[in-house]
């Protein structure tokens, strides 16, 4: 059955940003040791141990309720917020455990930022929408908001479309250019990390193609964790993959050797769509 | 401080024990009397004793159970629960003339007495009078379960309208019945019997903070009560009085109460000054009284009686 | 504008966890935060004093009044150690047992109706739009409506009614049954139970429409379709899966709504409910009255009443100070009531929103 | 067959719709019965116009000024107070309090939201008047107190409508999706800005509609306000004065159980019809909100 | 980018139910002809020609979106619910057109039955779910019932399972579970068609080995369809393969075929994950 499963290797691979070779050995950026994660008694994540190396994109798969959100939730400390919820283990980000008692929530959550599965977009302006991480951050200056938000649109690939409408609300856009606008409204915030949970799971092929594209002009300058159940788009933008199976991960890996050359079975049965 | 039931077992109030209230403070006017059942059935309370009447459809006395009702009404037990309710009593000649003309009446309709009785006896009109009513209904009701005397009160005006229109049987009224109202009785084809059921006396109270004042003239009520009244504070009736505003409480317009008050202190029926808290229901007045310093206000003797702690009866001088 | 931020080597830069500068900002969030939850809180245990304060202060002057006697006779104008809420209880249940009986299948007739038939025309839209202005209108207009049309019937009947000026005609009602002997309906109504029941219905169907739509809104539409798909009809549908499964949601608005018209005084009070009366409707005040005068059920619904919340308005502005007590005791006896049916609520709504999960 | 039984049941509503306004038009603006109607006696720029309202008179006078204006003394009253108590606590509850008070306070401020409202007219006359407004504005600050009064029933009213404004506010509160909260706190805000910034915007327009609701509901409080405010209509914005709001003539015209025909009778019907049209106006205003807060999210 | 596609060959296919030969020509069921359908005035289906042959398993594939629920419902008219909808074009059932005036919509779905995405059990009993189908059709005799009710679970491989708690709510079923006896209780009606939207897309992967065991039992006396949004899937179970794209149809073909050598360049990309 290997056959099957190196058959992914013939799909177009972008080259990585900057010209690295894939095997160049990178600086972690976070790092999980032993974490278990529980919903009141119920065990999430088992045990899981990885590092999520800096400006790469690490992409998380596997099948529906393993664990993928939930891990990518204990990473900017998003799990907090559900009652009832514990953890043991450590998750450091440059070096430091997050989850230490004089960690601010707050402060870390800007250095983290997050993009929803369903895009988010709060019921106000397209501009309110990207000033409000500023803002609350107790930024009040109009024209360095005003600043702020263009970059990050501009980053975030959405700025030429929604230029000449940035007082308009930003439930008048369109479901991909929602997407963009919760990852401008992240980057605006200035984060070192980005977790996407499905980021382009409710879009059309098109805006898809553009979110992908996005992620790849962005590993350059942030680390990126993105979950997809989609293996295509996961061979496609992402330069680690890991494979989680009920809560505990298998396999973690150059996405190359992952989609080619599994190390263990269960992988390779995801993969081929043994099942799932 | 709530108070067990059984504590006040013994707690209704009678009329007889009247006004026998510690000696009041405040400026009284010569020849001013104090309301009592004394005065009242003397005539000496002048000129606000006035007599209450009880209208009933000749038609109903055919029925057996408004004959029992009336019956009732005119025993001794009922003539008792006059003074209980806080009026005064009609002497005994009258009384006696009372309870012939509705034997005479009953006879000429041809009603008898029967041993089953059931159905109703619709009672509306002055709440002056209702206090009286209720109290006997409700005595009668314990010997006549299955009879009904719902008794409304919708002031004697309002009670003549509905009689005058066949839909109550007997009015209660505070005041004679007016010469349009005869009119309308006799367009409608009823015929109707005139009956008195006691005297009461007409009360000017205050609340019993306001000290300065005990008794009042006849002339001084007219200059607050008439239409073109000036009086705004208590110092506008005597510079001796506080120079505050005077809050007034009277009833409305479709009592008799009203209706006797104007005529005799202002001289004309229904002219009164508009702009004091009207009521038909006298407890209103008598809350609205006993909750502010400055208030003045009339209405019937028995919600005085009823309410001695809380408001001031002033004498009236002629 | 300005030119995009640099971004890269400032972010790599920064210290990893909390940049002093945030931890600044952050003290000040904390302190409105604090300042914020404590204000909300404070709004909510206002509202729970408040309702202390009148629970405590009403049972305290209820107490050594509310006992039995109080619950077993019927109202004295003059003895307040005589006077009980009998007549109250049984005219609010007379009242409200016939509401509930005109107004829960039209109500949920109507709301079945909306939710699994109505078309999206005009017509139902307006009839949408409408029901939430009627359960905005206040119980006093319902009054007036229920005065002119139920207790008065417009003036269209009796001796003096329209109907006998313009074609001499009395028509003073119309008689009931020959079997319990013959009754008189009377033409108008007058201030009567049914009227009073009549309008509460109406007063209280918007509500009951509106809690039934939501019940039947919250039944998943795949549950229509999974019965449709194997073949049963629409009425089937809705009388074998929709309604079985909207009956707790539908249970609680009726419940809710049935409190509420216990509680309404307003507008039985301008249907002229005000008068003394001590007795209860068709003379029934006890099981055996059931047996010795069984035509009482008929008579009852055509009889004079008072409920309990105007029992306890008329107490309450009598001018003896002892009343006060008696009128707390009756809305002791009244907040019992209601208490006992809003845990009803809870409870079905509890209960089946355990095991009902789609 | 079926379907047109419950075609009718819904009628009834339409129906009951149409009954008011013809009720209400009956004896106001033309009569059913013969005789003349309320507006054919009285013109209506006499109505909407005097500023003396005395019906029940010998000099008799029909300006619904005095009403209208004791009406919105009180309502705005009961607004200034219960609507920012409500919203509050539906803020604390929603946002902030543990599930387990949630479900404990809110069945308690629905019974607050079911005790008859003539418990709380009395409340407003024994107990907020004398020991809490008398000593407060007559005691410390000299004002002139009146027995009955419009502050102490516009602050029952407004104690009144805080279950409802609470719990609709708390459901439009709810109803903000749990991703939009997390959308904030992913973007590094305190709970104090998701609340402020992110959840109390998105429900604005129930917010809103709840006030609008709570208002109509204010306007149209009967039993409080004709036990606590007073029978005095008069034009004042003095809120220590007694008053007379329209649904408290028009209990004070039917316990007197005015006969039909008269002229007092007929202004019950005029009155009424001023005050449905009033809440009718509300109530149309919060539809329109609550129909742009739907379309918020979807 | 052929090699890719082909390498889809290698995935293990089951052989068709009695020993058929794939090529062997079949009868047709159920036939649309230039089937249009429009939500109000957006349109959701063009022009949809096919013959959907008895007795085999036909897969719809395409990306979300595409109109494959849509065509799926319009062959038990589960459509007409839906208010404003409309279509031109012809469906035929056994040569009958299923949008006659004259025909029995409540009789049509109970010869074309229908087995939803998520599970729909009834908050009922496991008997009541199964019987409901034969009860509302009017059958009121106990025994027969039980006895439709047994055989219903049996085929639907859920007998077993169940056999003990009959009378316990359906909804103390695991998902796996409930979605089999939502077949059971399509099956109860014995219907001639069977539809399914993603039968499997909500279930763990060995609920989801079953029912494909399940469907490939079933097609020896029945015509299903099914819908699903997993390749894998697809390849696994069907015989025919439908591919939709916007509305329209692309292609259709034997699923060997579609899989190894499409026509169309736009169905080979979907295959190959270049998007979706
Ligand atoms: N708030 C919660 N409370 C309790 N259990 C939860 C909660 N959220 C998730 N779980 C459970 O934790 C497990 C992992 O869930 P998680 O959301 O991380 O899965 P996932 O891999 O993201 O799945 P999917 O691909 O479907 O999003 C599942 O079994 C899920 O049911
Ligand atoms: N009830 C409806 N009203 C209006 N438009 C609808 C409705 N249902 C579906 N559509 C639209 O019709 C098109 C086809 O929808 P359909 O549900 O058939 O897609 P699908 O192929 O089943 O997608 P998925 O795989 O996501 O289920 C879509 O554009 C969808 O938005
Ligand atoms: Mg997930
Ligand atoms: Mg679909
Ligand atoms: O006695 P009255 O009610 O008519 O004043």
């Amino acid at each position: 059955m290997a056959n099957t499963a190196s058959s992914f290797s013939g799909l177009v691979k972008r080259p990585l940003g900057n010209g690295e070779a894939l095997k160049e050995p990178r600086k972690p950026k976070i790092e999980s040791r032993s974490l278990c994660f529980y919903y009141g008694d119920a065990q999430a994540l088992h045990d899981i141990s990885m590092v999520i190396p800096e400006r790469a994109v690490t992409a998380l798969i596997g099948p529906s309720g393993c664990g993928k959100s939930t891990f990518l939730r204990t990473l900017n400390r998003m799990n907090d917020i559900i009652e009832g919820t514990r953890h043991t283990g450590e998750i450091l980000l440059d070096g430091q455990d997050i989850y230490d008692s004089d960690v601010d929530v707050v402060a870390l959550r800007k250095q983290v930022g997050m993009v929803f599965q369903k895009s988010t977009p709060f019921p106000k302006s397209i501009f309110d929408n990207v000033a409000y991480g500023p803002r609350v951050a107790g930024l009040k200056d109009k024209e360095k908001l005003a600043s702020i938000v263009e970059s990050s649109l501009k980053r975030a690939a959405l700025w030429k479309e929604v230029q000449t409408r940035m007082h308009e609300s930003a439930m008048a856009l369109s479901g991909g250019q929602q997407q963009r606008l919760c990852i401008a409204r992240a980057l605006a915030t200035d984060p070192q990390v980005l977790l996407m949970d499905e980021p382009a799971s409710a879009l059309d092929p098109a805006s898809t193609a553009r979110i992908e594209d996005l992620i790849f002009e962005l590993k350059e300058n942030y680390t990126i964790v993105i979950v997809t159940h989609n293996m295509q788009q996961a061979a496609r933008v992402s330069d680690f993959t890991a494979f989680f199976l009920k809560g505990s991960l298998i396999e973690i890996g150059d996405t190359e050797q992952i989609f080619t050359n599994p190390r263990e079975k269960q992988t390779q049965d995801y993969i081929t769509g043994r099942f799932g | 401080e709530p108070q067990g039931k059984s504590t006040s077992e013994s707690g209704s109030t009678t009329g007889g024990s009247g006004t026998a209230a510690a000696p009041v403070k405040g400026f009284v006017p010569e020849g001013a009397i104090a309301p009592s059942p004394e005065t009242i059935k003397s005539g000496t309370y002048k000129p606000l004793s006035r007599p209450l009447f009880l209208y009933v459809n000749k038609a109903v006395l055919k029925k057996p159970e408004a004959i029992a009702f009336l019956e009732y009404y005119f025993s001794p037990e009922g003539r008792a629960l006059v003074g209980e309710s806080g009026y005064v009593e009609l002497d005994d000649a009258d009384y006696d003339a009372q309870v012939k003309l509705l034997d005479d009446a009953i006879k000429a309709a041809g009603g008898k007495a029967s041993e089953t009785l059931n159905g109703q006896v619709l009672v509306d009109g002055s709440s002056t009078v209702a206090p009286i009513t209720t109290a006997v209904a409700e005595e009668f009701s314990k010997l006549h379960a299955n009879v009904r005397v719902p008794v409304g009160t919708s002031g004697t005006g309002g009670g003549f309208k509905k009689f005058c229109s066949g839909e109550i049987d007997i009015c209660d009224a505070s005041r004679g019945i007016k010469d349009s109202e005869k009119e309308l009785c006799q367009k409608a084809g009823i015929e109707y019997l005139e009956m008195k059921v006691g005297i009461d006396g007409l009360t000017i109270v205050v609340n019993p903070k306001a000290d300065w004042i005990a008794g009042i003239t006849v002339e001084e009520l007219k200059k607050i009560w008439n239409p073109e009244s000036k009086v705004q504070k208590w110092s506008d009736i005597n510079p001796a009085y506080p120079n505050a505003a005077i809050k007034l409480f009277g009833p409305d317009t479709d009592s008799g109460t009203f209706e006797y008050f104007t005529e005799e202190i202002c001289g004309k029926k229904g002219a009164s000054r508009s702009d004091y808290q009207q009521s038909g229901d006298d407890n209103f007045l008598v809350t609205g009284v006993a909750g502010d310093e400055h208030a003045l206000g009339y209405f019937g003797f028995a919600y005085y009686i009823e309410n001695q702690g809380k408001l001031k009866a002033l004498s009236v001088a002629p | 504008m300005t030119e995009p931020i640099q971004n890269s080597p400032e972010v790599a830069a920064a210290p990893a966890v909390p940049a002093p500068a945030t931890n600044v900002s952050l003290t000040k969030g904390k302190k409105e935060n604090r300042l914020f939850e404590w204000t909300c809180r404070g709004a909510v245990w206002f509202s729970v004093a408040i309702l202390l304060v009148l629970l405590v202060s009403v049972t305290k002057n209820a107490v050594g009044w509310l006992d039995w006697q109080f619950l077993s006779s019927f109202d004295s104008a003059r003895f307040p150690q005589k006077a009980g809420i009998l007549a109250g209880v049984l005219g609010t249940g007379w009242v409200i047992g016939l509401t509930i009986l005109f107004a829960v299948p039209i109500g949920v007739g109507a709301a079945v109706y909306l939710e699994e038939y109505a078309a999206n025309n005009w017509l139902n839209r307006i009839i949408r739009v409408n029901l939430s202005n009627l359960a905005g209108v206040p119980s006093i207009v319902y009054g007036i409506l229920g005065l002119t049309v139920f207790v008065r019937m417009f003036g269209l009947f009796g001796p003096h009614g329209y109907i006998h000026k313009w074609t001499g005609w009395t028509i003073e009602g119309f008689f009931w049954s020959e079997h319990f002997g013959q009754y008189l309906i009377p033409l108008p109504f007058g201030r009567v139970v049914l009227s009073g029941a009549l309008t509460l219905t109406l007063l209280i169907l918007p509500v009951i429409i509106i809690a039934s739509q939501e019940a039947l809104r919250a039944i998943p539409p795949t549950l229509r379709h999974a019965s449709l798909a194997l073949g049963a009809t629409r009425w089937q549908t809705i009388r074998h899966q929709v309604l079985p499964a909207a009956v707790p949601g539908i249970m609680t608005g009726v419940i809710l709504a049935i409190s509420r018209a216990i509680g309404e005084t307003a507008p039985l009070v301008m249907l002229g409910a005000m008068t003394f009366v001590y007795f209860a409707p068709g003379n029934l005040d006890s099981l055996s009255d059931l047996s010795s005068h069984p035509e009482g059920l008929i008579k009852a619904p055509f009889d004079t009443f008072t409920v309990m919340p105007i029992q306890i308005f008329n107490w309450v502005r009598q001018s003896k100070e002892e009343f006060k007590y008696v009128a707390a005791a009756g809305i002791v006896v009244l907040l019992a009531i209601l208490l006992v049916l809003n845990g009803l609520a809870i409870l079905i709504r509890n209960r089946y929103s355990k095991h009902l999960r789609w | 067959m079926i379907e047109s039984l419950l075609f009718l049941c819904a009628l009834v509503s339409i129906a009951t719709t149409l009954g008011i306004v013809v009720v209400m038009l009956s004896e106001s603006v033309f009569s059913l019965t013969g005789g003349k109607a309320f507006f054919q006696e009285i013109s209506p720029w006499e109505f909407f116009g005097s500023t003396k309202w005395s019906p029940q008179f010998a000099d008799k006078h029909f300006g619904v000024l005095p009403l209208l204006c004791g009406t919105i003394l009180v309502a705005g009253i009961a607004a200034v107070t219960g609507l920012p108590i409500g919203m509050l606590a539906a803020i604390y509850l929603s946002e902030y309090a543990a599930p387990k008070v949630r479900r404990m306070v809110k069945p308690f401020l629905e019974i607050l939201a079911g005790i008859p409202t003539v418990v709380y007219g009395y409340f407003a006359l024994e107990f907020i008047t004398p020991y809490v407004l008398r000593p407060f504005f007559q005691g410390m600050l000299g004002f002139d107190v009146d027995g009955f009064n419009a502050l102490s029933a516009g602050l029952v009213v407004g104690i009144m409508i805080i279950p409802m404004v609470c719990s609709l506010s708390e459901d439009a509160l709810r109803a903000v999706p749990r991703s939009l909260r997390e959308a904030g706190y992913a973007l590094g805000s305190t709970k104090y800005d998701v609340c402020v910034r992110v959840v109390v915007p998105a429900a604005t327009s129930g917010i809103i509609a709840s006030f609008l609701l709570a208002i109509s509901r204010a306007i149209g409080e009967t039993m409080a306000v004709v036990i606590a405010a007073g029978q005095s209509p008069v034009i004042t914005l003095n809120p220590l004065k007694s008053i007379q709001t329209m649904t408290a003539f028009m209990v004070n015209i039917s316990l007197g159980d005015t006969p039909a025909g008269s002229i007092e009778y007929k202004s019950l019907y005029a009155v009424g019809l001023t005050l449905f049209c009033i809440t009718l106006l509300m109530n149309v205003l919060s539809q329109w909100w609550m129909h742009r807060f739907r379309e918020v999210y979807q």
